[in-house]
């Protein structure tokens, strides 16, 4: 069925798409509880900045990525002189570009979740003896879960498409950052390349269509929001 | 009035082009709509049948690929102009000037060399076919940073993610933070050569007049300027 | 001195002010629709910020502007049973139940899981999602949820609307039985005579 | 501030963003409801299609985009035979990438909403004498306006930042085709055009900073999504 | 015959059934905590559908399961007043009660909104949004946008419940007008003992 190649690229875009996602995750919710519940100064404009990489093309998100990541940019100087590490073309570097790329997604979805609890179901919770804390994980979160699982499935989809941040970032080295969207378009730019593409695109297409399947069963399970009297 | 011709031109080509419309305007004549993409992206278009006038590409492959459906006028098919390939190191770099292939090997230390994708970009492919001639494509092959294309892997120097990187002459010679060390043998590599066409479809006169004019003496000293070779 | 309530606050185009000592028993706050219950309640709760007053309960000061008290609603300990149930809609009834029992420290429950559900006759719910539930059965297992939770005193809004004349009787039982063996201070809002009649130390009357 | 060239840029990107996200609101919308609300054999293949234009690169979709609307592709012979126009090289081609990128955020969000609507507040109205059709209109489409609006959001920022799919779609033609992102693209393949990327990047995300705080605003008047007792 | 109900539906582990005959005036459901009271009401207004038998209101079929006769609920007329208020939180007070006042014929109309507003004392609450309003003022402005939408008969479940009694009385006797006057048919679930007695023609006990 899949070449060995063509193996070996599908499970570097899971890893990839999955790591980016799982490690964006909290701080997506984090930004999104903020949004919708707290009114502080900036917030619109925390709101503009999370939306950036949506509005920026992405070659030009992978590019700024690039000037902080580089061995003299701010960050890559700060990851180098403590952890010794360099993302460049390497496949933690392409999650960090996909996580970028996804953030926005993910933070409305849930955002509009958390919007959508109501916040009488919190108080109840407080007076039963729950702090703020686990009001909010007992409550928000679980009550939140559509959001966060429509957040996952679109952050996921755009991970595992992002094609223009990463190989401006991290270029395209077998093994490391080659993922399927930059595989399909080396193969695009070579005349007669179109089969290819076609194959791993469909490759891409398949493995979308099974994480959607997987988080309808999840949602179905997990997605309990039905109104109390 | 007459629409302007469409050209769809390699993005590589962006400066010089638009140089050369505007000296074909200052003539008194229209100035041509010019379009700048991957050559690829362009050449799929000028396939799928979307009503373009002039095609320039960055290399022969994309418009053998267009003129094998018959899509290129007859004998309107040229060469524009010419590139070359060089190594480039950060401005700062402390490096010497690189003399042999091999040279790039040990001065790449543990980094990785930038250069477009060489196995679909044409940059990149006129390079891999330089370092395959002269040698040293195998202690390379699995230390190159594929970039999308010749301005990124330029990025890519420019940023100091990459220690050396192989880009066309005109890229380096604009570019204020890389400085040239090597430069590979025109022989290493098939001619680097960016062919001009009149798409068949094209029903505007006024095409021909630009395509003319770039290949005029008028043209070609515009290319020459931008670092382009001219036949 | 069970309650000693003294607020005030202003909601929309209504001023809200309740004046409340009581000793030991239950509470009975009347009034008309609109007139405030609610709000003092969750005022007593700490669900609802007061403009200026106090409130203690057992002596312990949960609220008092002077000083800018103000306990934080997990810490003052009210078995509120809200006008509306308030189930959590993503947990089973038998979780409802559990939530507020399993945060509280076993030597303070004064009532256990098996008691709560014989009482309010729900056993056959436990398994059971909020949004399936009766009118009646979702107030019966928001009573339990309120029990459950090992409260000091008891808020208790209509407690016994959408319920049966039985199960009335039973719960109000229930609710004498907590006022006189385990003399929990009560505060509670009906609109109904004969249970303020049957089950009132005192009445404090709004508007 | 502004040169005209500068301008004449911002205007054609929000043109074709504005002409992307309203045309395709009302698509998102019903599909995000069918989503939502009924099941049907093919409901996740239909779910999968939508996340394509996510899931695939951006090019890729710009090719099939290309071969949909080319003089004898299936769309564009259509369109040419009955209404004798043709998109490519057109900002309508444009507009049509951008809102291709943007249904699956916009169906996502609203989806979301519309979950999030207590189908007893439809029943109340239907007692009341409204058809299907009617509870519809007052009331599940104005309590998924949450949705609808971080949808339009999402859209708009999206179609803002849309580059890929548009340049292999329908190129890079000036007062056409090219929109902020694709003149952000050309001035960075142009030697020190540094300077522009930033200057023209900036100029993406004031617009997107006027929509959020717009989308704010509306939301904050509309959005009365409180909870009835 | 204003009522005609026979019917019988399984809910989770309970199956429901009822049967009414029912000449003029009101007829009280009465029955347990979870009986199905309010299924029932439910059926009759054509939000549930029943597993079988038939709906019929003043000789008008609205349901029958051996002809597959389903009447959708906006054409079935029926001025329910809900267990829960389900206001539409979208719509201030005042859009809330036109709601089905504008969707009625003119002619239909059998009361008009300032009666109802003053019926109902909810003058002062018509620019307020439903979030803001207290359990009897929701369950006062849910009374008058039934009774606005010109229903041919009502389904009152527990109508009175979070009133206080001088409203109780009020409404009570609106209903006895609206029953007198009107002769609507009313399909009404109380509780209450004493308001049974006082509204009901007859009294259907279930379970
Ligand atoms: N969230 C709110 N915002 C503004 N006003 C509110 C809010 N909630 C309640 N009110 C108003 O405050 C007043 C008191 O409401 P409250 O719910 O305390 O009344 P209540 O005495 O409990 O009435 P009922 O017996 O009808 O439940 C009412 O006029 C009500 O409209
Ligand atoms: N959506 C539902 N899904 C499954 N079971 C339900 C659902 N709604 C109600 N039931 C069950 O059907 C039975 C009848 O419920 P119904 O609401 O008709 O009772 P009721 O007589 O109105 O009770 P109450 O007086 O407590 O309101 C109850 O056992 C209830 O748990
Ligand atoms: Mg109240
Ligand atoms: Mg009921």
């Amino acid at each position: 069925m899949l070449s060995g190649e063509e193996w070996a690229i599908v499970r570097l875009s899971l890893l990839v798409g999955g790591v980016a996602v799982a490690a964006v995750l909290p701080l997506a919710f984090a930004l999104a509880w903020l949004l919708a519940r707290r009114r502080f100064p900036g917030r619109v404009l925390l709101d503009a900045l999370i939306h950036l990489p949506l509005v920026v093309p992405p070659v030009v998100t992978g590019w700024l990525l690039l000037l902080a990541f580089a061995p003299d940019g701010p960050i890559g100087a700060m990851l180098d002189r403590w952890l010794g590490v360099s993302v460049l073309f390497r496949w933690t570097g392409a999650a960090i570009a996909a996580a970028v790329m996804a953030l926005p997604l993910m933070v409305r979805a849930i955002r509009l979740s958390i919007e959508g609890v109501d916040r009488r179901l919190v108080d109840a919770a407080r007076t039963l003896g729950a702090s703020r804390m686990r009001a909010f994980a007992t409550v928000t979160l679980p009550l939140a879960i559509p959001g966060v699982l429509a957040g996952t499935v679109l952050g996921f989809a755009r991970a595992l498409g992002e094609f223009g941040a990463t190989i401006t970032f991290v270029s395209n080295v077998p093994g490391e950052t080659r993922t399927l969207p930059i595989a399909i378009y080396s193969a695009l730019q070579t005349p007669g390349g179109e089969a290819a593409v076609l194959r791993l695109a469909a490759i891409s297409v398949a493995l979308s269509l099974v994480a959607l399947v997987v988080s309808e069963a999840l949602a179905r399970r997990m997605g309990r929001s039905a109104h109390v009297l | 009035a007459q629409r302007p011709p469409l050209v769809l031109a390699a993005a590589s080509m962006q400066e010089a082009l638009e140089d050369a419309a505007g000296a074909y305007a200052a003539r008194g004549k229209a100035r041509p709509v010019l379009s700048f993409a991957a050559s690829s992206a362009l050449a799929r278009q000028i396939v799928a049948g979307a009503p373009a006038d002039l095609f320039v590409s960055a290399d022969e492959a994309w418009m053998d690929a267009v003129e094998a459906r018959r899509l290129l006028a007859p004998g309107s098919r040229a060469t524009l102009a010419g590139n070359r390939l060089v190594v480039i190191a950060p401005r700062a770099t402390r490096l010497g000037a690189l003399r042999r292939a091999r040279d790039i090997v040990a001065a790449l230390g543990d980094g990785r060399l930038a250069m477009a994708d060489p196995a679909s970009v044409p940059a990149g492919r006129y390079g891999r076919a330089a370092l395959q001639r002269l040698g040293a494509w195998p202690a390379l092959a699995d230390r190159i940073a594929a970039a999308e294309n010749v301005r990124a892997a330029l990025a890519l120097v420019e940023r100091g993610a990459a220690p050396l990187g192989i880009v066309y002459a005109t890229d380096a010679q604009a570019s204020r933070r890389v400085r040239v060390v090597g430069r590979f043998p025109p022989a290493s590599h098939p001619p680097i050569r960016y062919p001009v066409a009149r798409i068949a479809a094209s029903r505007n006169p006024e095409a021909e007049g630009f395509r003319c004019f770039l290949l005029s003496p008028a043209g070609r000293a515009i290319l020459r300027r931008h670092g382009f070779a001219v036949p | 001195m069970s309650f000693d309530i003294s607020l005030a606050k202003r909601r929309c185009d209504r001023l809200i002010a309740a004046h409340v000592t009581a000793g030991d028993g239950v509470t009975v706050l009347f009034g008309p629709s609109g007139i405030g219950k609610t709000s003092v309640l969750d005022m007593v709760a700490g669900l609802l910020a007061p403009d200026e007053g106090h409130v203690r309960v057992h002596g312990v000061t949960l609220f008092d502007s002077t000083t800018r008290t103000s306990v934080p609603p997990e810490r003052r300990r009210a078995g509120y049973v809200f006008q509306d149930a308030r189930l959590f809609p993503h947990r089973r009834v038998e979780a409802n139940l559990r939530y507020g029992e399993r945060l509280a420290a076993p030597a303070e429950r004064w009532i256990d899981f098996d008691a709560v559900v014989t009482l309010l006759d729900i056993g056959q719910l436990l398994r059971r999602w909020p949004a399936t539930l009766s009118g009646g059965e979702a107030r019966r297992v928001a009573i339990g949820r309120a029990l459950l939770a090992a409260p000091r005193f008891l808020l208790l809004d209509e407690p016994l609307s959408f319920l049966d004349a039985a199960r009335r009787d039973e719960i109000a039982r229930t609710i004498e039985d907590i006022r006189d063996r385990l003399r929990l201070p009560i505060l509670m809002v009906t609109h109904d005579a004969a249970e303020a009649e049957r089950l009132a130390t005192r009445i404090v009357r709004m508007g």
